[in-house]
């Protein structure tokens, strides 16, 4: 048993977030949620190039061929620097989506620049407030023709394709891929509450799709890659966590109130422990979430569901309470506090939120008891 | 104990509730109706302009600064005949934020601490709304340690000369006043060395610069001050005893009495009947029903401690640091309240759009804002501080920045420059 | 509008507390808790002496008439003074009971004796663990004559009379008076959380009884009764919340650690606060519930249930965070902290727990929004 | 990352499986399978034969004392065959409570501070369990401030005169050795002035007197010490150096590495399968599920976490500050459990009795021993005090009993006698 990652890991770990440091500082995420700009398209090139997108897509599909533990230490270096860019979508949904059930066709057309960042691949499924399920499905495909609307979709205004899950001929939930650059598709942001990652509405009149996977299968498959993308996006939020606790501290360091540093106060000093206590236990649960996603183990759906729900916890609460010890300032555009409060509550829905995950947990574990504790 | 009007209220009450329905602006109704926590835009067009002409209205009728004297532009009515008035005027009363500051803290230091004619040449004008007022106390520097303010005021002849700079100061760009406390003496302790000031807003050297706030509103303001002269007649209280005067302000906004904190919870209520989770409809989930009942006690618990506090006022007795609480709740209430409604819209929540999210985006909004609840006011650690302290009888906090002149204080720069 | 007791009310309250002051100290519920006595006999024949208990009785029953504000103000001293007394089945159940559906004669042969104190009542509802349907109930009655089993039977081994809810003879539930030291019941005491206020399980094996109310109704008369019951003994919890975190303060004043008061320190300052501030909460709660107790609102169920769960909520927290502010000392046996804290568990689950009466309290603001916040 | 065995780490857990199979007191696994945290009676006869038994059999078979050097009578293994071990010896290790404080912490400081001739002696017979050893820290006046001890040591000839209290102390009853800190020196300051010993507890002047606990065990003892006598040579450390040595025994009760804290959730997921809600199974019930996920990943959480620290271990790390987490959150996690297991009995689980209550009282049990978790070795107060002094770099509390002479420390006596 060896539970941690390895020191190659850990030297990647580093390198990464070097690179992230020098070309991710929080201005680039303040840019794009200052501007009407989709992502970073400059980190995302750069990203592209060192390979790191890569990491879990096989040699032969232009990819590194690295591993899943590799690019979980991308995730959360990516989350930690509050990157612009579009992983969730085109990296832990888009690519899992192809890898799973693309043919050998949709994979060679896609995988290679998936993996390059030469193109951005996203998932078109959410079209109402509330839970995911049949009803909650309107689009439909007709002889190839898609119609309907969809949004928020993340990073629908500068993805090429989507991945779309809609009705089918005969009624059952279905997956296309859908190029959006196509007729019959017409994209409009959509302000969302963080707009360093931006949202778009996709209108589809009639457009031209192909389908991915097997028939009626479109929920299940959703089911499926949204657990590896759990993983994935648990350690972008233990990441954000770890910065905005980092700020925390630092800042309850350098600020004076009352003669002392405010992180002399037991008010300040048991709220940043309980912070601490919140991320380890996310920690934790990531990291067995990833050695599941990266032996492909059957506790995976349990592992996943822990990861999401304990990292969901650990950021909100972490970006939450450092707005708190910033006082006034925290609440300012100026500061960086929200950025991460932003981040936070995108990452919490992204994927489905926190009650949807929670009920995954239990379900999974009453499957799979080999998940529950000593 | 008794929750129905006596017979004087139901007449105070039909008497408010007839005149409210003769003289309110009904075409603004729907829009404040469903201001939400965080929202600002009512649809009211120009914002200052109809909650000046409202607040004119009212005091022409009599329903302005309803416990003021008579003599000073107020109606000499009692707590309860304010609560009545406030639950009547229900949404109008969103057009006149403009005012709380001026009238729930300015006007009553003015009203303990001015002379005879300041009151009665400034107060009638506040309360009808023709002069706005600002409160300048907070400093980048000092927040919850508001006594660790460096703004000076150095005496001149009859003036005095202000150098220094505030924040958070509420509607500085639109006030015709401003009440300043300042540092006259850095010599002495902390809280002996302030004074406090009223001052015209428009005085030369005084330069406004808004806050944008994370949320994108920009309620809140700089206030730097550059040689600005204040007569010494517009002093209150003595030299050295600004806190002193401080503190009847801080006093005064408990005792703005009433509606309680916005919670959320009605809100959460209406949605919950709305919408379906996995478990069918919200209302019927029993988690989200759970967690309602958690809230619902918190919202009731609230609102009845503020009639519990009308009832002592009425009594005659002082608004005391019990009611404190309501904002302590309030504030991370609001802000779990909106989470846990985004959950429940699922990745569909991420829409913040009047247009597209459920409910107006009422709780994309209110996630928004409600970080600041926690903080505005007196955070919650000074909130729990003050219940500990003034209302258990605990110990204070071990002070090291007692009985030390306030310039030997240590600070971030005297410590390195950490 | 007057949100606050009387002064009547509150001179009453001053002599109440310095009668249980007298006659109640913690050594007394001490004494109880640590024999095989029922309750504090010596107690309850001067409480019932003192008119306290018939406070809500009316005078033409032999009680005192005053009204239920009086008995809330009651409540809430023997919860402070942790009185070993069968307050909850006696006065606010079977009182309550009799006075709602018991016939001329059932009244007139108890309720005089309840008041006084002379006599004890209970109420047999509950068989099996989980929540109160008819399917938890088989106890049954046939041609008058009981048969089953109850426990936890609150004051069971003390009681003069219980009222039981029982399967009638048309498979209804029903209510019956089964008088205890008749033949055909047998009592045995049964071991709970807090001993200073005993139980018993009550063998009934054709014990004769005669129904109280109308036939098939049990279920709803005990909901009803429950709502009044609630408000009564959210006074006794308020009144125990109280005192725990009074304690708590004092000790906190007293004990040094590191050479300062322990109350100095924040960690201690805001726990004591969040105890007060949750206290707060219930007691406003509990004043509104006093209210429509004493008008008969129909806001009776809604205030019931919100000063149930809040009062549940307080002096669970309190009394729990009266041992931690104790340290080691909090859990001895010797220290009065657990009194409180079984105490707080006791009331807690008295009438049904905590999410018996959420799910009540939803359902109730649901019928009468009138109860919600404005 | 594996959670797998490698090769080798698979034969020890066979070895240790086979090993277990068949020596093991098989006839009271269930009775220690079912006993729940806070529940004493397994069923067992006397529990101090069996522990004893037991750990000797154990030792016999190389399997005590794992990762103590071979000569001190341990069996020299790794981190991970530890761990490897504790989960195949599952419920049985429940056997071994008396021996947890010697081996956990007394062994471990011997192992650090005594000669070697002590070491030789007494280090096998507390691997054996032929010796219980306990731990004499905290007094009455000083629990979470443990340097603030009042026991007296006091030299004479080349003896050590013990006067004073100790409290807290687990199995002083059944002890044969206790580590006892006691101050040496009150003139100096607190930390300065105290020096560490080992002493024989049946020596003349040790009295012992049990503390009944609320739940109505006696786990717990007063030591009273008149004029007991020590030799210097029980000394360990350095006089004034007994800080430090306490020190390293704080380190080597987090140190106690592999099976984490019972949080509850287990247990409650199983109950949950079982029992009936209002909404049908309770396991269906969302409310239900809602609670069970957040304590899921509250206890995965802190399993996951002891991995970490394991790893970390047999990478030759120390195990740091930061394994304060365990008993933070599974503290108040077990009182929560019990609580909302008590709520979803009704009024049934006020019943605390081993044949009537639902799961053999365990929830009952649970609720009355809990409390005790988030109070003993180390408050949640201290455990965040270090989380956020020594794992996140905050600032020390303000100490106003630094750099003074013990004896000038201000006392609850001192400040007059409140």
């Amino acid at each position: 048993m060896q539970f941690d990652f390895s020191s190659e890991q850990k030297e990647l770990q580093t390198s990464v977030r070097r690179f992230f440091t020098d070309n991710s500082p929080n201005s680039a995420a303040r840019g794009v949620l200052e501007s009407t700009a989709g992502h970073d398209e400059s980190l995302w090139k750069k990203v592209g190039e060192q390979g790191f997108l890569a990491a879990a897509i096989p040699e032969a599909q232009g990819g590194v061929g690295a591993g899943y533990l590799e690019l979980c230490v991308v995730a959360q270096e990516a989350g930690r620097a509050l990157a612009a860019l579009p992983t969730v979508s085109s990296i832990y949904q888009a690519a899992e989506f192809l890898m799973a059930v693309g043919t050998p066709e949709q994979q060679a057309k896609w995988l290679p620049r998936l993996a390059s960042g030469e193109a951005i691949g996203t998932v078109a499924v959410t079209e109402a407030a509330g839970p995911l399920n049949p009803k909650a499905i309107t689009t439909r495909v007709t002889n190839q023709r898609l119609t309907g609307t969809k949004l928020p979709v993340a990073d629908g205004s500068a993805a090429d394709f989507a991945i779309v899950a809609a009705k089918d001929e005969h009624s059952g939930i279905s997956l296309f891929i859908a190029e959006l650059a196509a007729d019959g598709v017409e994209r409009t942001p959509v302000e969302t509450v963080d707009p360093s990652r931006k949202h778009a509405r996709l209108d589809f009149d009639g457009a031209v799709v192909e389908p991915l996977g097997a028939p009626g299968e479109g929920l299940a498959l959703i089911e499926r890659i949204r657990d590896r993308a759990a993983v994935l996006t648990a350690f972008e939020q233990i990441g954000g966590a770890q910065a905005a606790l980092d700020m925390a501290r630092d800042y309850a360091l350098q600020r004076f109130a009352f003669g002392r540093q405010i992180g002399s106060f037991q008010a300040i000093k048991h709220m940043l422990a309980d912070m601490y206590v919140s991320l380890e236990l996310a920690r934790s649960n990531a990291y067995y979430g990833a050695w599941a996603l990266s032996v492909d183990s059957d506790r995976l759906p349990a592992a996943a569901a822990s990861a999401r729900v304990a990292a969901t916890q650990a950021y909100q609460l972490c970006a939450a309470n450092n707005i708190q010890v910033h006082g006034g300032m925290g609440f300012t555009w100026e500061f960086d506090c929200h950025l991460h409060y932003r981040r936070s509550n995108y990452l919490a829905l992204a994927l489905g939120g926190p009650s949807h995950w929670e009920e995954r947990l239990i379900e999974s574990v009453r499957v799979n008891p080999a998940l529950k504790a000593a | 104990m008794n929750f129905d009007d006596t017979p004087e209220e139901a007449a105070f009450r039909s008497k408010a509730r007839d005149w409210i329905s003769a003289n309110a602006p009904r075409e603004l109704h729907a829009g404040l109706s469903k201001l939400g926590f965080g929202q600002s835009d009512a649809g009211v067009g120009d914002p200052m302009q109809a909650a000046k002409q409202w607040q004119k209205k009212k005091q022409e009728g009599g329903w302005a600064a309803l416990r003021w004297p008579r003599e000073y532009g107020g109606a000499g009515a009692s707590a309860i005949e304010q609560v009545i008035w406030q639950s009547e005027e229900g949404a109008y009363a969103k057009l006149g934020g403009a005012f709380t500051i001026g009238l729930g803290m300015c006007g009553p230091t003015l009203m303990t601490w001015g002379t005879e004619e300041d009151k009665r040449k400034r107060l009638p004008k506040l309360a009808s709304g023709e002069e706005i007022w600002c409160q300048l106390f907070s400093e980048p520097i000092a927040g919850s340690d508001l006594a660790g303010i460096r703004t000076r005021a150095a005496p001149e002849g009859d003036e005095w000369v202000v150098n220094g700079q505030k924040i958070w100061t509420s509607g500085a760009k639109e006030s015709d006043w401003g009440l300043l406390i300042a540092r006259t003496d850095t010599g002495v302790a902390k809280h002996r060395g302030l004074t406090m000031f009223f001052l015209d807003m428009k005085s030369p050297g005084v330069e406004v610069r808004p806050i944008k706030q994370m949320n994108g509103d920009a309620h809140f303001n700089e206030v730097y001050f550059t040689d600005v002269r204040i007569p010494d007649a517009q002093r209150l209280g003595a030299v050295g005893q600004g806190w002193t005067v401080a503190l009847t302000t801080l006093m005064n906004e408990r005792m703005s009495i009433g509606g309680s904190m916005p919670t959320g919870f009605d809100e959460l209520l209406n949605y919950a009947e709305e919408i379906e989770t996995e478990h069918g409809r919200a209302i019927n989930d029993p988690r989200v029903r759970s967690r309602l009942a958690s809230y619902a006690v918190k919202a009731t618990g609230l609102q009845y401690s503020a009639y519990r506090s009308i009832s002592a006022l009425s009594r005659g007795e002082e608004p005391g640091p019990e009611n404190s609480i309501g904002k302590l709740v309030a504030g991370s209430m609001l802000q779990d309240v909106s989470r846990f409604a985004l959950d429940l819209q699922g990745e569909y929540g991420l829409i913040i759009d009047e247009k597209l999210s459920p409910d107006n985006a009422r709780f994309q909004r209110m996630l928004m804002r409600s970080p600041a609840t926690r903080i505005e006011g007196g955070s919650d650690e000074i909130l729990r501080n003050i219940i500990a302290e003034r209302v258990l009888g605990l110990p204070a906090d071990i002070r090291v920045d007692k009985d030390v002149a306030f310039d030997r204080i240590p600070t971030a720069a005297s410590a390195g420059g950490r």
